[in-house]
């Protein structure tokens, strides 16, 4: 979008607040509304915002695909592996409170930390989808 | 004014035929995945429907309020919405390979070209 | 400034904007062609959102409330008038030529 | 008093949705979609108040980030027959 | 007040509902797919879910119009005009409505509390979420902790999206019939 | 330590060995890593049945929540047995796998290729093991937009449009089960089976249940592709990559037909459904009409795998079939059909995996001559149209009998005379394979055409073998069987 001097700004002025504010989404969630799912389709539109004003070419020079590829899995990883070593330390699968001493504390951190797995499996494949969306032309 | 309870179901009846029709009747393939979407986002207002509570708020747990709508739908929707995103990114990405291979999203104009293939 | 005074103030405020709007609307279905529906929409959009947004921060008081309020007001500010800005650059590019004169004038 | 707010931008929204309904061009639609757009906004936000939970903010705030991108997605759409490239396809020219 | 903003919005969705049905033009329809998301949402925020109305904001709103209009980008932006009548799938589909609504007869009455969706499983989630996990939002405590196992499905099923996209598009494209050659 | 987590580990060892495949983005790692996560899934399946069948049912609480607020997994004997069948065929068509796929698929997608197909696998078991009506609906998502995925890699570009027709079938199917459990979960308040189970007679002769139960019903129905609704499968099946085909027709519909029986038997409970909705009155024609109609088209078809496509359907209509007699032989047969079915048409379908694998083609112009080139593989498809058309000896057999034994005893004898009517109309479809490859001569210029490698022929005899093996000893199967049918009828295992 060369000609689009006004939009290039804009979106520029408006990219770091959009990734802000999904991080804020991310932390918040257990208090207002929002968690993992939110926060990762929020960083993932930031992402999709910079792709369209700058070109799907330029976007992958910041997210680059292998990474994006690899954060994918690496999202549900997360998940599952508190999964497992909730098991590992006694507990049923997925069971939270065997992480810490005091099971309240183990139910938060458990939380945080698959919340934070589905946001980054979210937000990546969101991107990755925008980007093989878009880097397909036309036939 | 017992049917007006009902009301909003109704309602949101006739918007899930909409999409169910739009569905099984249109014959380009963007329209059938639109259609689709709106099948499955009118179920999700019939469960959010059926969460409310009259007189109640949003489930975040706050001293100031005693009645909270049922959470359960909502978690439930939750997982639903994604699964319909998950789906009608597949739906377009196969759209756009037919595409690719047929040159057109008809269906019936796929169904003559594999009729003479 | 008494709580009293802030309250009406709010009230005028959110009145105000919500009348604006309408006319943003009735503009936007009402005028003849799509640069001026533009004006009708543009204008009025940003005022009126104002006017509700800034009705609701007296309401709120001194708070993240506000705070996450002057976001979304910044946000309009920003985002409203670039997207109209572009969208009747698209407009021009894509062929839609301004109504000039009305059709017997 | 955010009733009447609240019916106003109800009245609005009517509004702007007959417009995306008529039409005609494409651009009438996206414009009445970006108004409808910011009109849920302050829906959201003066509901927020309407019933004690202003602490909704945020969906109102993401609202306004992800409908303007919805908004350039669409006009990019329109200029450039593509999401993907930063300058103008030839093959969108070509169509009519 | 709220069911007067239930109702309206309610009637504001079934007009484009059938809006979405009817017309041909696939780029409006996509906007109008649009609207329906945003008043959906609104209505899920009116009916005190918040965490689902966000979900539909940034998803319906953001993602899914964008993934279709990328689609548009790579098909064609009109439907076929086909007028035929097909009374078939209109049967099939007024006999799917008239089954719901005959489902509906025997329902608990909208927003009424003493139905048993409210007796039953979800009053212990309101109870005691926010002590058993130490988080005030249950939605968040159920989604992450009660029915952790369902988000763990649901973070699979996206990662299949990413992996069929992937598989789907991913690769350039086998035959190689471009007419516009990079020149 | 290990052996009480098992319910759950069989479900997610597949689900969280997918997203590795896309760590290491190496097809042969992939492979590797997809049949070892398949094998241990067969053992753990293994395990499951014996401990169930001496212990009785397993339930596992997911997340450590006490079950109608957390997640259950319950394990009787009919999911036990059922987690074996698609963990077993799992096995075999990844040990048939690599050859094939490399052959039909681009080396760079080969690694997605498998991670899909583990998620495949893996929604499939979480649908059987999972006692939590909406987690059942989460991972039928997981299995069938894995398997949407894997049918469209086939190499004809008609695999695209077969895709996205089971896309919007199967979606449409997933979400009126959606609206069913809505329904039931509006009545109830619980999404627990067992729970729902418990509640349901409190409300059971509401209309809301009623209009939950025909949801659910036609959802189900559109995913194991009942008669009306079977619109989907053949293409599905003729078009996807030939592992792919062999892996969905051989555990997809059967996972289906246990969803059935689930819902039909545990939740709803065997009188409510059937005494009040008379559902036999409805699925016992159905699935008739499915038995002739589907096999009355397959005869005409030119492409093997549309064929067979078709004989699934009319597969499906035996196992309904069964199912609507409501009595425990006629459940028995259902089950041992399930489990029977998938053995012969994951064996046929990998046979003519090995076929496509040496002639790119499963059209039966091709076929002349071949009996004699690919003796083996032919003698693979013999043997496994034996076992569909129920010849004794082969498993196609047992359950045939069974069936007509449930059919004699309802005192339906029409129906037992249909059914042998049935199986002559496959005698009349697998002959037309044999006449043409046996007794037609091979073209001249064909020469090259040889019998396929022992990889690919390995994987097909084992399952060919197990067609014979479990047709002699009935021990097991027919015992599993029998006990899972009782279990169902409500009475104690």
């Amino acid at each position: 979008m060369r000609h689009h001097l006004i939009l290039r700004i804009v979106a520029k002025l408006l990219i770091p607040p959009i990734l802000l504010f999904a991080l804020y989404v991310q932390f918040h969630g257990d208090f207002g509304p929002g968690g993992g799912f939110q926060a990762g389709v929020i960083f993932g539109a930031g992402f999709i915002l910079y792709a369209l004003i700058f070109g799907v070419e330029t976007a992958k020079k910041v997210a680059q695909p292998e990474i994006v590829r690899v954060m994918v899995a690496v999202g549900v990883l997360l998940y599952g592996a508190v999964g497992l070593v909730s098991l590992l330390l006694g507990g049923s699968y997925l069971d939270y409170s065997v992480l810490a001493h005091d099971p309240v504390r183990g139910q938060h951190l458990g939380i945080f930390i698959i919340e934070l797995g589905v946001g980054i499996t979210v937000a990546a494949v969101m991107i990755t989808i925008f980007f093989t969306f878009a880097s397909r032309g036309r036939s | 004014m017992a049917w007006l309870g009902l009301y909003n179901y109704w309602v949101v009846i006739f918007l899930m035929m909409a999409g169910f029709y739009a569905v099984i009747t249109r014959g380009n393939l963007v329209k059938k995945i639109v259609g689709l979407n709106l099948f499955q986002t009118s179920v999700f207002i019939l469960y959010i429907s059926m969460s409310k509570v009259q007189g109640g708020t949003a489930p975040i747990v706050d001293n100031e309020f005693a009645i909270y709508s049922n959470p359960l739908p909502h978690v439930l929707i939750l997982t639903a919405i994604v699964v319909g995103v998950a789906t009608t990114a597949l739906g377009l990405a196969l759209v756009v390979r037919i595409r690719e291979s047929y040159g057109t999203v008809e269906e019936d104009e796929i169904h003559h070209l594999d009729k003479s293939f | 400034m008494t709580m009293a005074a802030i309250d009406a103030l709010s009230w005028v405020c959110l009145v105000t904007g919500g009348f604006f709007g309408i006319v943003g609307g009735i503009g936007l279905l009402r005028f003849p062609d799509l640069f001026s529906r533009f004006h009708a929409a543009g204008v009025t959009d940003t005022l009126g959102a104002g006017l509700v947004l800034i009705g609701l921060m007296l309401q709120a008081g001194w708070s993240l409330i506000t705070i996450k309020l002057v976001l979304i007001l910044a946000f309009g500010l920003f985002t409203s008038p670039t997207a109209t800005h572009a969208l009747a650059k698209a407009a021009l590019r894509g062929k839609v030529k301004p109504l000039l004169r009305r059709k017997g004038t | 008093m955010f009733v009447a707010a609240t019916t106003a931008i109800l009245v609005t929204m009517a509004l702007a949705l007959i417009r995306a309904l008529l039409g005609p061009t494409v651009y009438d639609r996206v414009l009445a979609v970006n108004m409808f757009g910011t009109k849920t906004v302050l829906l959201i936000a003066v509901f927020g108040f309407l019933t004690g939970r202003p602490d909704f903010l945020d969906i109102a705030l993401a609202y306004a980030l992800i409908n303007f991108i919805a908004i350039i997605a669409v006009l990019k759409f329109f200029e450039y027959g593509d999401l993907g490239q930063s300058r103008p396809s030839r093959a969108r020219r070509d169509r009519t | 007040m709220e069911h007067l903003i239930v109702i309206v919005l309610l009637s504001f969705l079934a007009i484009t509902a059938v809006a979405i049905v009817m017309l041909h033009d696939l780029v409006a329809v996509v906007m109008l797919f649009g609207i329906f998301s945003l008043l959906s949402a609104v209505i899920f925020l009116v009916l005190d879910a918040v965490d689902v109305a966000f979900t539909e904001a940034a998803v319906g709103a953001g993602i899914s119009t964008v993934l279709m209009l990328g689609t548009l980008a790579l098909t064609t932006p009109k439907e076929k005009t086909s007028p035929r009548f097909a009374p078939i799938p209109l049967l099939v589909v007024i006999i799917t409505g008239a089954a719901l609504v005959y489902g509906t007869l025997d329902m608990p009455r909208y927003g009424d509390p003493t139905a048993a969706i409210h007796q039953h499983v979800a009053p212990r989630y309101l109870e005691r979420a926010p002590r058993e996990t130490g988080i005030p939002n249950v939605v968040t405590a159920v989604l992450a902790s009660y029915r952790g196992y369902d988000t763990l499905g649901e973070v699979t099923v996206i990662f299949t999206a990413g992996v069929g996209v992937m598989l789907l598009l991913g690769s350039p494209r086998r035959q190689t019939k471009r007419k516009r050659g990079k020149r | 330590m290990i052996s009480q987590h098992l319910p759950a580990l069989q479900v997610v060892i597949p689900l969280l060995t997918a997203p590795v495949c896309l760590l290491f983005n190496n097809a042969r790692v992939a492979w590797i890593l997809s049949l070892v996560a398949s094998s241990v899934a067969l053992v753990i399946a293994a395990l499951l049945l014996q401990q169930v069948l001496t212990v009785g049912i397993l339930t596992y609480e997911i997340g450590g929540w006490a079950a109608p607020w957390g997640i259950e997994y319950r394990i009787d004997p009919v999911n036990a047995f059922v987690l074996l069948i698609v963990a077993a065929i799992g096995t075999v068509v990844m040990s048939f796998a690599p050859r094939s796929v490399a052959s039909e698929i681009p080396e760079q997608q080969i690694a997605l290729f498998y991670a899909a197909y583990l998620l495949c696998l893996a929604g499939l078991l979480g649908i059987a093991a999972t006692g939590d009506a909406f987690n059942l609906f989460v991972f039928l998502e997981i299995s069938s937009l894995s398997s949407y995925v894997l049918i469209s890699l086939g190499r004809d570009r008609r695999a695209l449009t077969a895709a996205f027709q089971y896309l919007i079938m199967g979606t449409i199917g997933a979400t009126f089960i959606l609206i069913g459990v809505g329904l039931l979960y509006m009545m109830t308040g619980t999404l627990n089976m067992a729970d729902l189970a418990k509640r349901l007679p409190l409300v059971a002769d509401t209309r809301t249940v009623a209009a939950a139960l025909a949801f659910l019903t036609v959802g189900i129905s559109l995913k194991l592709a009942l008669f009306p609704l079977h619109l989907w499968l053949p293409n599905a099946y003729a078009f996807a990559p030939s592992v792919v085909t062999a892996f969905i027709a051989a555990t997809g519909t059967k996972v289906a037909v246990y969803m059935l029986l689930r819902f039909l038997f545990t939740v709803f409970g065997a009188t409510l459904s059937f005494e009040a909705v008379l559902l036999p009155t409805i699925l016992l024609p159905l699935s008739l009409v499915a038995v002739f109609s589907a096999s009355i088209v397959a005869i005409f078809q030119d492409n093997i795998k549309r064929m067979l496509a078709y004989s699934s359907v009319a597969q499906i209509g035996y196992m309904i079939l069964g199912l609507s007699f409501v009595s425990v032989t006629g459940l028995t047969a259902c089950i041992l059909h399930l489990f029977n079915h998938a053995l012969m048409k994951g064996g046929l379908f990998l046979a003519l995996g090995c076929v496509v694998y040496q002639l790119g083609s499963a059209d039966i112009s091709k076929f002349a001559g071949l009996g004699r080139r690919m003796p083996w593989t032919f003698a693979a498809i013999v043997v496994g149209g034996l076992s569909l058309i129920g010849v004794p000896l082969t498993v196609g057999f047992i359950s045939k009998w069974y069936l007509v034994l449930a059919a004699l005893e309802s005192g339906q004898w029409w129906v037992a005379v249909l059914v042998l009517i049935g199986s002559l109309l496959a005698v009349v479809y697998m002959w037309r394979i044999v006449e043409v490859a046996f007794f037609q001569p091979a073209p001249r210029q064909g020469s090259q055409r040889r019998e396929a490698p022992l990889s690919l022929l390995l994987p097909t005899w084992v399952l060919i073998g197990a067609n014979i093996f479990f047709g002699i000893n009935t021990d097991l199967t027919v015992g599993v069987a029998q006990r899972a049918a009782v279990w169902l009828l409500g009475g104690a295992s």
